[in-house]
């Protein structure tokens, strides 16, 4: 009957998983410093987390680098364990799927041309072009405060698309555009970080299968332990220089 | 979910592709179609002179276009080109808007290839169609007007037109250079709704609707145009 | 007049027509012969300059062309308004109609209103028992129907000379007649005629001249009777061959 | 920049090439031949009764393939299989290796291409042919394989050649089905060094390397291949 | 002996054999001849079971065929071993050499050794006066030998009757000769042999019996002589049409 058949599953975290032993992790490995290609190998804090969580549960982390579409429905197609790629937890979202405890909470930063006088706060861009990846909470932001979005792959193209003025503005996460402006010459662009007054930060959390019962659960507890033991903290900051792993 | 479908996604879909997918790939292929029998009659002129770099020129546009992805020089053009910074005439680099950008690459793209069909399809007209007219003391521009061309392009209405489905499909890369057209829709509502299979299936489903009806005008216009051509020369027993 | 004189052409190494040098008188039929790769063709497609020889002197009247010098394409095209050539596989444009063939030449080389070509194409339509076919097209005639369509095409152009090559030998015996029998009308009409074909007892009753070409060269350049009744054992032997007795 | 350019790009980039890209081609257009060959075999046979179902599936495979895609197709096979849970035979649902999902869908693809030009090339071959054939008493199926596709095959190349030079830039979309080929290991340099125009432009290049060399294998192959063969019969005149 | 009873075959609307039966007596040639058009082709096809007629008997020595019934595959490749078929456009096989040709049906349809069918074919292709272009391919042949590769590659299957649609008619009338040649000195080995053909001179000096179809159906059925000095008008005018007398 359906009652055994349901209750036998998702017992145990070893019989949720897609390959013994392994955590198998989805993500894109085109996004610093979350995940990104260095010296040949993937690095980037989700990278460093996804092994430290692998390593409470006794497994060991398998990456999966993939497109953004991919990583969500490799969690949904069972092909993916868990995919860890910046993504915001939404009630939406939380519909189809199961989301962890945070990890990080990511304020956003607006960014417009430098000298650019109309757009100082988030408000302003009503009415305006903002250049956001599809799919990403960003657009979704940028959607809300009524701007129009002129969709790019990725976060370099938005910035090219300020630059170039076929946007007014991009709205990114607080990190990514740290990193960027640590390797790279961002005299052209204005960057204003959003206020939590006006814009609560996202919760970052690690995407799952809602039949993964056992593993969602075991993958909270792994997170609470990093975060009691300091681990998340320090991989924070290693990698965006600040702890951006509470909600303050 | 269902209702949603039916409301929201398919039809929004629907729009985009009407609004972008369809007129990018008409007006692309229509100035690709141009350009290839520019092209095509560039590689096949007998001219020397001056006029072998024009043919050395359509050479490398072909190669070029055939041998690199759609993707890439969708890319260059769009983000390209803006670094392109030449003084008095682009002092700011060329910025193209990406409707525009979009159908010049598309009409660079196809243009490469049906240019290779429309060359092929001239060069099967047999030589007898050139000598009758040749004999009858016509120049050769007349000849490719008046008797090679239009026998030419009845011939290269099959995989012309497969080159025009091939198009519409590859429409779905616009999105890198921020044109939301069909394929884009999907993955925005993908992107909420987080089921991009279910978006996927149902856009494919779009294009597979478009294809076939382009499929049916194709072997329609085979019909009307062929009316009077079968193989070679008609009557020799 | 048509004039060849010393014509040499080459196709790579293979040297075709061996200073060649003959003429082809007018309002007289010349009925070329000789066996297959002679160069009957070549020499028939240099009159047209569809081939370009070597070397020569070619005269078209008070047209002088030296093959040896490049020919402008003004020269070229006077030339092909004077000789009219008709091919073995008919060569029609299979997408105009029967009507549109005849009148193409007169309308987008000679210039001539649409109504004056239509009306006379239909008079040569008519002479070459054709007139019911006018709308038809070449897919739908007979090969015998086709040459006659290129045979009025090419008197539509009003040509000094026409030029046939092998006109008959794509069709059966019985269409073959049918398209004799529009070319000895054409002949009585006094119409300049250069016929290459390998028909003995049409070209015994058409021609005014016999040319006979072998390996490039003229071996027999004069009078039909003459030709028939050679004492030459190579003419002998050719015609009999021709004539089928093993 | 320059140095890393060929001290690290580069290599990586065609590292990627010979472990994915390449093989992944290759593999692909062999299986897509073979498939290819069989659909085309079955759309022109003239058995009737139940194989009419064969030709019916054959059509409706090629017409899916030609008119969705390929992306939808990749992410439906590696994707959408996992829910086709069969009880006893795949509890589970299927689950492909991504290498395994992406020459399957690249095989499938490419052999609904290939097959509709396999299938127009044995029609070419003229009827004589099969008739002189028949009238020695061989069987259909010893006609086409002595006589009717060895010449089909070598009227095949130019076209199957293209056929193939447009997996090899296909084999980009893989990435969406994890696997790090050519295309997507120029993606991550730019993730990491924000130069996308930059590492577009080289993997253009190594795919116009390939497209290149391919070309030249093609017009070699077509010299090679059709050396005794001329337009229809040889000899007549 | 093939012997053929009230064969009828229409194609679409057309009937092109009318109620026909004739036969075609062993170790004689029979010669067809009618108007383009008449069925020649449709009939010498079905006796290779290339065309199947809708009703009539076929029979072949001891096989009978009713064409009103279907044919197992087993009959047809029985009949097709035991004749053979040279057609007007040779068909030769652009992709194999002259002397794969002629091995093609005994190795794999006959299932002979390589080496006795090679053995075999150099002497037929020496037959046919082509032994030197046994390693050579049918791009590199003329029309005459091609044929004559065509006539060797039939003749390589022991094949009790051979047919021939117009074997000539493609041919320049030098290469044609040659052809003859060859069937005549087949002819005169008494090899059974029908053939289809415009040329009246080779008809008459081959020709056992005479075949003349017209409009699908036999107007005359006999000896030669007696078709060559026939009455009927209907034979006079062909024949007079054919050996071109306007
Ligand atoms: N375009 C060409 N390229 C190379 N050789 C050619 C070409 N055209 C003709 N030839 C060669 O030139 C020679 C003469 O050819 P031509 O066609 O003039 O002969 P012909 O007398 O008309 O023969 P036929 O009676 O068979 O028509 C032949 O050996 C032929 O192979
Ligand atoms: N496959 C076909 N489909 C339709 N009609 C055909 C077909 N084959 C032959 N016919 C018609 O059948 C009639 C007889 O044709 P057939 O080829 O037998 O004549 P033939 O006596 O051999 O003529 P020819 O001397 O021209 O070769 C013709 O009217 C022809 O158009
Ligand atoms: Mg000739
Ligand atoms: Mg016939």
């Amino acid at each position: 009957g359906s009652s055994s058949s349901s209750s036998s599953k998702g017992d145990t975290v070893d019989s949720e998983l897609v390959s013994k032993g392994k955590l198998t992790v989805g993500l894109e490995g085109t996004y610093a410093p979350y995940s990104y290609r260095a010296n040949g190998k993937l690095t980037g804090f989700e990278v460093d987390l996804s092994k430290a969580i692998a390593k409470k549960l006794g497994l060991t982390a398998d990456f999966k680098p993939t497109k953004w579409d991919s990583l969500i429905q490799g969690v949904g197609s069972g092909r993916f364990d868990i995919s860890l790629n910046n993504i915001t937890e939404t009630p939406e979202r939380a519909k189809a799927y199961s989301f962890s405890t945070p990890y990080v909470y990511s304020r956003y930063v607006l960014i417009t041309k430098k000298g650019n006088k109309d757009i100082t706060k988030i408000a302003d861009i009503k009415g305006k072009k903002t250049a956001d990846a599809t799919g990403s909470d960003n657009e979704a932001l940028a959607k809300k405060f009524g701007a129009t979005v002129v969709p790019s792959q990725e976060f370099t193209t938005s910035l090219q698309l300020v630059k170039d003025g076929r946007a007014d503005a991009t709205i990114n996460a607080v990190s990514a555009w740290s990193t960027y402006a640590k390797t790279e010459d961002t005299s052209a662009w204005t960057a204003t970080e959003i206020p939590s007054s006006d814009v609560p930060a996202a919760k970052i959390a690690a995407l799952l299968n809602k039949k993964s019962t056992a593993l969602t659960k075991a993958v909270n507890k792994a997170i609470k332990e990093l975060r009691e033991d300091g681990t998340l903290t320090k991989l924070s900051k290693q990698y965006f220089n600040a702890d951006i792993t509470e909600d303050k | 979910m269902v209702q949603q479908i039916f409301n929201e996604y398919l039809p929004n879909m629907i729009k985009a592709g009407l609004q972008y997918t369809i007129p990018i790939a008409v007006v692309s292929f229509i100035l690709g179609l141009i350009l290839a029998l520019l092209v095509a009659l560039a590689r096949i002129s007998q001219l020397g002179g001056a006029f072998k770099i024009v043919k050395g020129i359509s050479s490398f546009y072909v190669w070029l276009f055939r041998s690199t992805p759609l993707l890439v020089q969708l890319f260059i053009v769009y983000f390209g080109l803006p670094y392109l910074k030449i003084a008095g005439i682009f002092p700011d680099g060329i910025k193209l808007d990406p409707v525009v950008a979009g159908i010049i690459t598309f009409s660079l793209n196809t243009g490469a290839y049906c240019s290779e069909t429309i060359r092929a399809a001239i060069l099967s007209i047999p030589t007898g169609q050139w000598e009758a007219a040749f004999a009858i003391g016509m120049k050769r521009s007349l000849v490719l007007r008046r008797i090679i061309l239009p026998q030419a392009l009845r011939t290269a209405v099959p995989p012309l037109s497969n080159s025009f489905i091939g198009l519409v499909k590859d429409t779905s890369l616009a999105a890198s250079i921020t044109l939301v057209e069909m394929f884009q829709v999907s993955q925005q509502y993908a992107g909420e709704n987080y089921q991009p299979l279910m978006m996927y299936s149902l856009v494919a489903l779009l294009y597979a609707v478009i294809c076939t009806i382009l499929t049916w005008l194709q072997s329609y216009l085979e019909k009307v145009t062929s009316k009077h051509i079968t193989a070679g020369e008609g009557g020799a027993n | 007049m048509l004039k060849l004189s010393h014509v040499n052409k080459t196709f790579g190494e293979t040297p075709v027509l061996k200073d060649l040098s003959t003429e082809f008188p007018e309002q007289q039929t010349t009925v070329v012969l000789g066996p297959s790769g002679s160069g009957k063709s070549t020499m028939l497609r240099s009159l047209n300059l569809l081939e370009r020889p070597e070397s020569g002197i070619y005269d078209c009247d008070d047209l002088q062309i030296d093959f040896a010098k490049p020919i402008t394409s003004k020269t070229t095209l006077e030339v092909r308004q004077r000789t009219e050539m008709v091919f073995q596989s008919f060569n029609l444009f299979p997408h105009f109609s029967v009507l549109q063939n005849v009148i193409e030449g007169p309308v987008h080389v000679l210039h001539q209103s649409k109504d004056a070509a239509t009306k006379e194409a239909l008079t040569l339509l008519d002479s070459v028992g054709l007139l019911d076919k006018a709308d038809a097209y070449p897919v739908e005639l007979s090969g015998g129907q086709s040459q006659r369509v290129a045979i009025a095409r090419s008197l539509a152009m009003h040509p000094q000379y026409i030029l046939l090559d092998e006109p008959t030998s794509a069709l059966d015996p019985e269409l073959e007649l049918e398209v004799l029998k529009v070319l000895l009308a054409i002949h009585d009409q006094n119409q300049s005629m250069i016929i290459v074909t390998h028909n003995m007892a049409f070209a015994q009753r058409v021609a005014n001249k016999i040319l006979f070409i072998e390996n490039g060269d003229a071996l027999y350049d004069g009078p039909t009777d003459g030709f028939f009744h050679s004492t030459n054992d190579r003419i002998k032997s050719f015609i009999d061959s021709m004539t089928f007795s093993i």
